[in-house]
């Protein structure tokens, strides 16, 4: 048994550079605890991560069925990576059904850890395997991977009985020996696993008995990995080479929050959060909830189209209005995001991407609600899009949404996906007072004598002022009917309507001129550009680099701003031969450009419900590249 | 503080009603009912919806929103949770709130947040030149009914009632003190009051309400409810509600015991549910306060009350927060 | 035509609710009660919204249709409209049909469309893992209410009866028996008729019903209601249900008249909105059915009625109405 | 007085090919009865046609306010014409507010007749004149114009009294006075107008009485033209060149009505048109819910959003579901149409479109919704969209929608717009016969084997097989999750997903099987084509007429499918070295143009809360052709 220190073994481990491990079982098996626990671990030992959890639409479907399969990818380097990885090198699966769904997956050679004792006839009719052929003695399977059956629930049952716990659970710590044996595997300590389960069992819910339980779990594994020599060797991954500096782990969903929040308090404004729960959104509001202190306050609407309308009704009342949802929300938000167009006040909407059309697939990440986004309102109806490119890029994204949206007076719309917002990375801190304040003057005062014009506008930033109610002399209707330009005023007048289109679009042009330019990565000198935008720029960086490296030298760049795009971003496409856009979509960006600029831009596009690989990135780039896919 | 008067809250707008709508009517009551009840015009704001009665924020001289057809409830749902202290009326028609509106409505009362709703009801759509409502009566032709209506029309303070809405009374859209006195009333409710106005669209439902709002029939066919008073009307006060095993009915005063005459009493829900879902002409249309719950907590004072608690629990550090539970140093 | 049996009406899909959850029970009794009920599967259509209720048509050899959150009363309604013969099941969850979906709800019930409504409550949001619903009771903690939810839960049964919904009546997952009388009912009824379900999530929002549910505690806490029986229950029949002043009140039955025990009269809307707005602990959960309108017409039988007049007014002459009231010759 | 046959004057009309006179007054003065009677009076003289009625948002706003005016156009001509005219040749203005609002339409040496009885101060004072100050007086605008104040509502008065009518209902015959006035003007025929008031005060009403008032009123207008002698000289317009045939006045939404209808019974299958009001889409509930003879029933939801999924659910039940709404509706539709496009049942989406974003200008034309209808749905949802090109065309496009829904089996968007809807034309008969029947078979029996497969494709229309409930056998279940190819089971398999995306996409393309080679007209040999769509057609066509007779001869072409475009688009575009495109909006089909064929197209936009005028399309062409616009 290790003792707290971890106790290196005879054989010192193998060193290696990169690995994902897969943890797989029943939505009830806890494995996006082991997994998430595994990556702090992974952390904590300095390694750049990349995590990516998989779970049903279920909530919890009948055990040991195929769709109730629960799956969680951490990808841990010392290099820098960027996504969770296209192939696991080790596989955890603690049943059957997370054999039969996840097998694919492995690469060939890698290892697989399988609870052989769920491999009976009853769990392999359950994930649909014939009841007397078990796939851990198929031997083609055998000659593919390393496939090591391990007698995980036999060992906890048996290791763990007490007096004081019942068999369930004692069962439920079935995660945590498989926790303590990838541990062992790849050389992780236990200790920050070990505090985990005091802090969580023990000190916040009382039963440090459990806690207790779950540590002789994890020793278990640990001790099963180092006497059973079932695997023979283990492996190391030294620490990556980060920039200097505090980190945290932080998944996009975690950032989106956290960004909200401070860009709040770089405003020095309240925030109403008003949002309807959907899948994979639902934890933006649950975070949020979590942030009153910070003068948010969170209002689970009726609706998604009550939602943004409290939304707005906070902005008119004073405070930053955001909403949040996915999809099928974002349709129904469009009448309102038409009327925020119109009344001109700040409206954040975050749309956290799932696959489409309709209910679609409601946990996997999908790219195809950009041009939802750019045109889903009746009307000339332009608002500013921004999407986040990972995790972390979540925090200076949302910051970037306030930002704009209480600087030009306009709704602005933050693509997220189901990959970045459930997603995990390294972050490193942002130095808070770095971050520039978010200046908001509500005005006190008419700005035309003694009149209040509510639709004068800013010269720069083509914004109205945002006087509020609660200010005396100011007082003004504002309203969905075409307005006249400076007063406001109901107006149906074809001249003034014209004038206010353009007004409208003007003022998102308008904010270019804070949009930074694009950095063009890889190599510049190459004929062929890159351009993503959304959560693939991590794969496309992996690509990129390994086109590189393979003789193929390409530049890459990725767009935060695709409304609207950056101001040079016509010149940049320019300076290239050829300009390849990858999407999980049918090409929503590539179409944009092409309209935009005229620009021949070839697709490379994969809607498989998940981000993309990056061998198919590489594969579909180099066809690209060759002819026109 | 300065008193108002009602020109105080007229704006430099033309009111583009069609002369002769009920609408007017209101209009003026508002404008003359708010300097009595107070409150600086700067904290008011007046949110609607869309349909003719919608048109109202226009006209009134404080802030305003004219929002999108059927979600102003959410929209002064939003504009209490930014700022409670403000004074938030919503006007609007039958077909806002209660047909494509129906469920903020619905909802918003049942959070008791605190919006006075004054529901201009027409029976009819009027903004959009006649077709038939939510509270159109059965058989009613209109352009989209040519053969009759066939939908039994909604019950507006019965709706209310079981979304425990905790102010609901009626008016006439011409009766400017009644409306007035329970404005002042619901201004002074803490929670969702909720007024219907019986409103005449001159145009394309004109005596929808006649009925009840002239002088020769509003006697025998209104009753207005006075907490703790029995409940008499008629021409001579020779009519009464009385309760019978089928629950309410109405006699002659003359004939029946004065005890067994139903008194009004606003806080008993149950019989407020009564009176909102009797039916005229089997029945008097009720006018005044049905009912009201001064107990149940406000939806946007319990919100700020969680913000102030957790302002209390925790300081709001952002660096604290940003740090989040676990990090780890590269150097 | 041949008796089908509960396997007649199972899919090939796996059913895909977590273990445990009283869906399981419900889908149960639901495919044993519709071989009693008769009628032709292929007449039969299964409707849902999206949730953990939703799922439902999956696992109904019927003909279905799982359709998007909140709006099934309206593809429901379009389905009857389209072909009234159909037998219409709408299947869904307390978040699908009283939150986002709460005003086509209302206005399914008030137009009276025939169709049968089972709403799953289980007081929480399921498939989205566990926020508060518009059932839930204030002061819930859910992943979106950390501090407590401040909404004042909705009371679907005195909605419904606000809506004037034709039939409304109350089940527990667990009672197969009952769920299937009830659905009897509800088959053989001309009208919307709707049946909340108190369902148990498992995970979520696990024993929410308990108190309501179990074998010890349901004697003491629910009130079975049987058309013109005395309101009786407890663990020896010891408790009553009885009227003062302040409407419906719970007492001993030793203590009080037999004559003065409140007798069920599901045909009484005022006493089924008493019993629908009872709420526990203070009061038993009523179950059974608390109200039925059978003199409702149906509003589909309505629609194709104007049709068929329509049809026998004037042929269906398409040169005619294209030639139009005006014509005149170019030659 | 004339007799019931027209008496033709002393001096002989003079001669003119074409001629537009508007009538206008306040909402409450009949002008919209008065210019329709006035068109369907030169319908039957022979003349081709086109109105433009205008009317305010307001119902009816306070009377002789300017916001309160309303105003009917009709364009009439020897020659064929398309448009309702730029300018107007004859105004009559009932009162100063309709004069102030209306008078710079008028052509230089235009006619206006105003009555000059409601030029006293009150009158001019509402509607925004100084009250001393009458307008009619001015002699700038008397050099401009020829002004006629005629003492009208003092005749009516006077003439018409009698006994039995009151001063209201008298004052009620004044626009009647009005036509009599013009009818005279232009040599038109009294008795169709006679005709008609007998029919539907006398016959209908049961008022023979009124009728009678009017005709005197009628009567008494011919006889002031015949003798008070202020305008002096008569004008005659020639009947028009049309095809031979049967004809018939028909507006936008008539035609819709008729179209849907008429479809319907070719596919012979009962129709549910659910709707919910909005202008200017409700005439078309109206007119649907008149055609319950023809098996169609109608449906006023409680919301757009209750409408489409009733439309949805009736197509699943067997009839042909329709819906049909305004831009804000088609916003609150999107999320159920992602639904339809998942389910893939036919379903037909009618958007009349009005002035945007937001409540926008409800009464106006605009057609900013392309973009919407192309991409207003969350994921990746393609659906067919159509677009009518004049009031006639609706009937036409109707039926083509039902077909291509029916036929591919998903939602087709067809796109009108408030000035097509409002506006009315003359339309030859269409041989009902000759229109083809439209195929629908509902499937009876499995379709592999003993097994019913829901999702099983038609290979040429890439359509499902349209099974419906009341069919023993085939039961099953359909919604909004992925489906697998073929069972139409749940499915989130990442391939099988992108094959249903590809799918769904592939079926709206194999549309363009059945759709028509587009049609150039004008000069073919031009370098320069003009591409329309929608209701700018008739503007485009007199437009390229007139540039020819000014010797710039131009090629047109209009498309009525905007997805997919007709196959030979691209060919056709690439004859032309310049495209321009003219659209009443800021250039949606252009933005569509490039980025599917990376064609550099001109735009020509207005945004005017108008349909274009020949002239600004004159000169924007011209522009066009000059340099970049
Ligand atoms: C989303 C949307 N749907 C429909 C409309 C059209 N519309 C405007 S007002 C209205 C109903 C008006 O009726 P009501 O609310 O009773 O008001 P009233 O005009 O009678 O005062 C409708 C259907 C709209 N503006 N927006
Ligand atoms: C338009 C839309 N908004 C939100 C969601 C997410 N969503 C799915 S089910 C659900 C609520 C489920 O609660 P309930 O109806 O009570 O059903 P249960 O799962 O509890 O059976 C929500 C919010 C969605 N699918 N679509
Ligand atoms: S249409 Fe009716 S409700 Fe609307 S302004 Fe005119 S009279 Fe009033
Ligand atoms: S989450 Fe709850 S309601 Fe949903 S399937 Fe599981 S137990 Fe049932
Ligand atoms: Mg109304
Ligand atoms: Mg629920």
């Amino acid at each position: 048994m290790p003792d707290s220190t971890t106790t290196p073994t005879n054989q010192p481990p193998i060193a290696v550079d990169d690995v994902a491990v897969r943890f797989a079982g029943d939505s009830g098996d806890g494995m996006q605890l082991a997994g998430g626990q595994f990556t702090a671990t992974t952390a904590l030992v300095g390694n750049d991560f990349a995590t990516f959890p998989d779970y049903p639409a279920e909530i919890r479907a009948p055990r040991g069925t195929t769709f109730g399969v629960s799956g969680f990818q951490v990808h841990f380097s010392s290099n820098t990576i960027h996504t969770p990885g296209d192939v696991v090198d080790v596989l955890v699966a603690m049943n059957p059904a997370a054999f039969k769904t996840n097998i694919a997956d492995v690469r060939p050679g890698g290892i697989v850890l399988a609870d052989e004792d769920e491999f009976g006839k009853v769990g392999l009719k359950k994930a649909g395997y014939e009841p007397d052929v078990n796939p851990l003695d198929d031997e083609d399977l055998q000659r593919r991977y390393r496939i090591v059956p391990v007698p995980l629930s036999r060992i906890v049952r048996e290791e763990l009985a007490d007096d004081d716990h019942g068999a369930k659970e004692v069962m439920r710590c079935r995660n945590i020996f498989a926790l303590g044996l990838v541990c062992w595997l790849y050389d992780r300590p236990l200790e920050p696993t070990i505090d985990h389960l005091n802090e969580t069992f023990g000190v916040k819910k009382g039963r440090q008995d459990i806690a207790d339980l779950n540590i002789r779990a994890l020793r278990a594994g640990w001790n099963f990995g180092e006497t059973a020599e079932l695997v023979g060797e283990r492996y190391t991954v030294a620490p990556a080479d980060l920039k200097p500096g505090t980190y945290r782990r932080i998944s996009g969903n975690e950032a989106m929050v956290l960004g909200l929040t401070a860009a709040a308090r770089k405003a020095n404004k309240p925030m109403v959060y008003a949002s309807y729960p959907i899948t994979p959104a639902s934890d933006v509001l649950h975070g949020m909830s979590g942030m009153k202190r910070f003068d948010v306050t969170t209002f689970q609407a009726e609706d998604e189209i009550a939602a943004v309308c409290a939304a707005i009704g906070a902005s008119f009342a004073g405070s930053i209005g955001v909403t949040g949802t996915s999809g099928p929300g974002l349709a129904l938000k469009g009448e309102a995001m038409g009327l925020a167009v119109m009344l001109e006040l700040p409206l954040v909407i975050l749309d956290v991407q799932r696959g489409g059309p309709a209910t679609g697939m409601p946990t996997k990440p999908e790219q195809a609600d950009l041009l939802q986004a750019m045109f889903g309102r009746s009307g000339e109806a332009p608002v500013i899009v921004l999407a986040a490119a990972s995790p972390s890029d979540c925090f200076d994204t949302a910051i970037e949404a306030v930002r704009l949206a209480t600087r030009h007076m306009c709704p602005v719309i933050v693509l997220s996906d189901a990959a970045i917002a459930n997603g995990a990375e390294p972050w490193k801190l942002p130095d808070l007072e770095a971050i520039e304040p978010i200046e908001i003057t509500h005005p006190t005062e008419p700005n035309d004598g003694e009149v209040f014009h509510p639709y004068m506008r800013d010269e720069h930033t083509g914004g109205r002022p945002w006087a509020i109610p609660g200010t005396p002399g100011l007082e003004h209707r504002v309203g969905g009917l075409e307005k006249e330009a400076v007063t406001g005023n109901v107006c149906y007048d074809g001249e003034n309507h014209e004038a206010m289109v353009h007004a409208r679009q003007a003022k998102i042009m308008a904010a270019q001129a804070v949009i930074p330019p694009i950095e063009v990565g890889g190599d510049t000198t190459s004929d062929t550009l890159i351009l993503g935008w959304g959560g693939s720029r991590g794969a496309i960086l992996e690509a990129a680099d390994q086109l590189s490296a393979a003789g193929t030298p390409v530049a890459h760049a990725h767009l935060r701003h695709l409304n609207p795009f950056p101001a040079d971003l016509g010149d940049v496409l320019a300076r290239f031969d050829r300009v390849i856009v990858p999407e999980t979509n049918s090409g929503q960006l590539r179409f944009l450009l092409r309209a935009t600029y005229l620009c021949d831009a070839i697709g490379v596009n994969v809607m498989r419900g998940r981000s993309f690989q990056v061998q198919e990135l590489v594969e579909g780039i180099t066809r690209a590249m060759e002819g026109k896919s | 503080m300065t008193t108002l008067k009602a020109k105080d809250y007229t704006t430099d707008q033309d009111v583009r009603w069609c002369p002769g709508c009920g609408d007017y009517a209101v209009l003026a009551a508002v404008r003359k009912a708010l300097p009595v009840i107070g409150g600086a015009k700067e904290n008011q704001v007046f949110v609607s919806g869309i349909g003719c009665a919608a048109r109202f924020p226009y006209y009134m001289e404080t802030y305003g929103m004219h929002s999108i057809h059927g979600r102003a409830p959410a929209f002064a749902t939003g504009i209490k949770l930014a700022n409670p202290q403000l004074d938030v009326w919503l006007v609007s028609g039958d077909g806002d709130l209660l047909s494509i509106g129906g469920n903020h409505t619905m909802h918003a009362m049942r959070r008791n947040v605190g919006i006075r709703i004054l529901l201009l009801n027409n029976r009819i759509y009027g903004l959009t030149k006649g077709q038939y409502s939510p509270t159109s009566e059965v058989g009613k032709i209109t352009k989209s009914t040519p053969m009759g209506s066939i939908d039994e029309p909604v019950m507006p303070l019965a709706l209310a009632l079981a979304a425990e809405c905790s102010f609901v009374a009626r008016c006439l859209d011409i009766d400017a003190k009644p409306l007035g006195a329970i404005m002042e009333r619901a201004a002074g409710h803490a929670g969702t009051a909720f007024v219907e106005v019986l409103q005449d669209c001159n145009i394309f439902n004109h005596q929808a309400w006649f009925h009840a709002s002239q002088k020769d029939t509003r006697p025998a066919n209104t009753l207005q409810l006075v907490h703790g008073d029995p409940m008499i009307f008629g021409v001579d006060s020779e009519r009464c509600i009385i309760r019978s095993q089928d629950g309410l009915g109405v006699a002659n005063v003359a004939d029946v015991d004065a005890a067994d005459i139903v008194v009004h009493d606003e806080t008993n829900r149950t019989q407020a549910f009564e009176l909102a879902t009797m039916r005229y002409p089997d029945f008097p249309e009720p006018l005044g306060v049905l009912y009201v719950n001064a107990d149940r907590p406000m939806y946007e004072a319990a919100c700020e009350d969680q913000v102030a608690r957790a302002k209390a629990d925790r300081p709001a550090d952002l660096q604290a927060l940003v740090h989040g539970p676990e990090t780890w140093q590269v150097t």
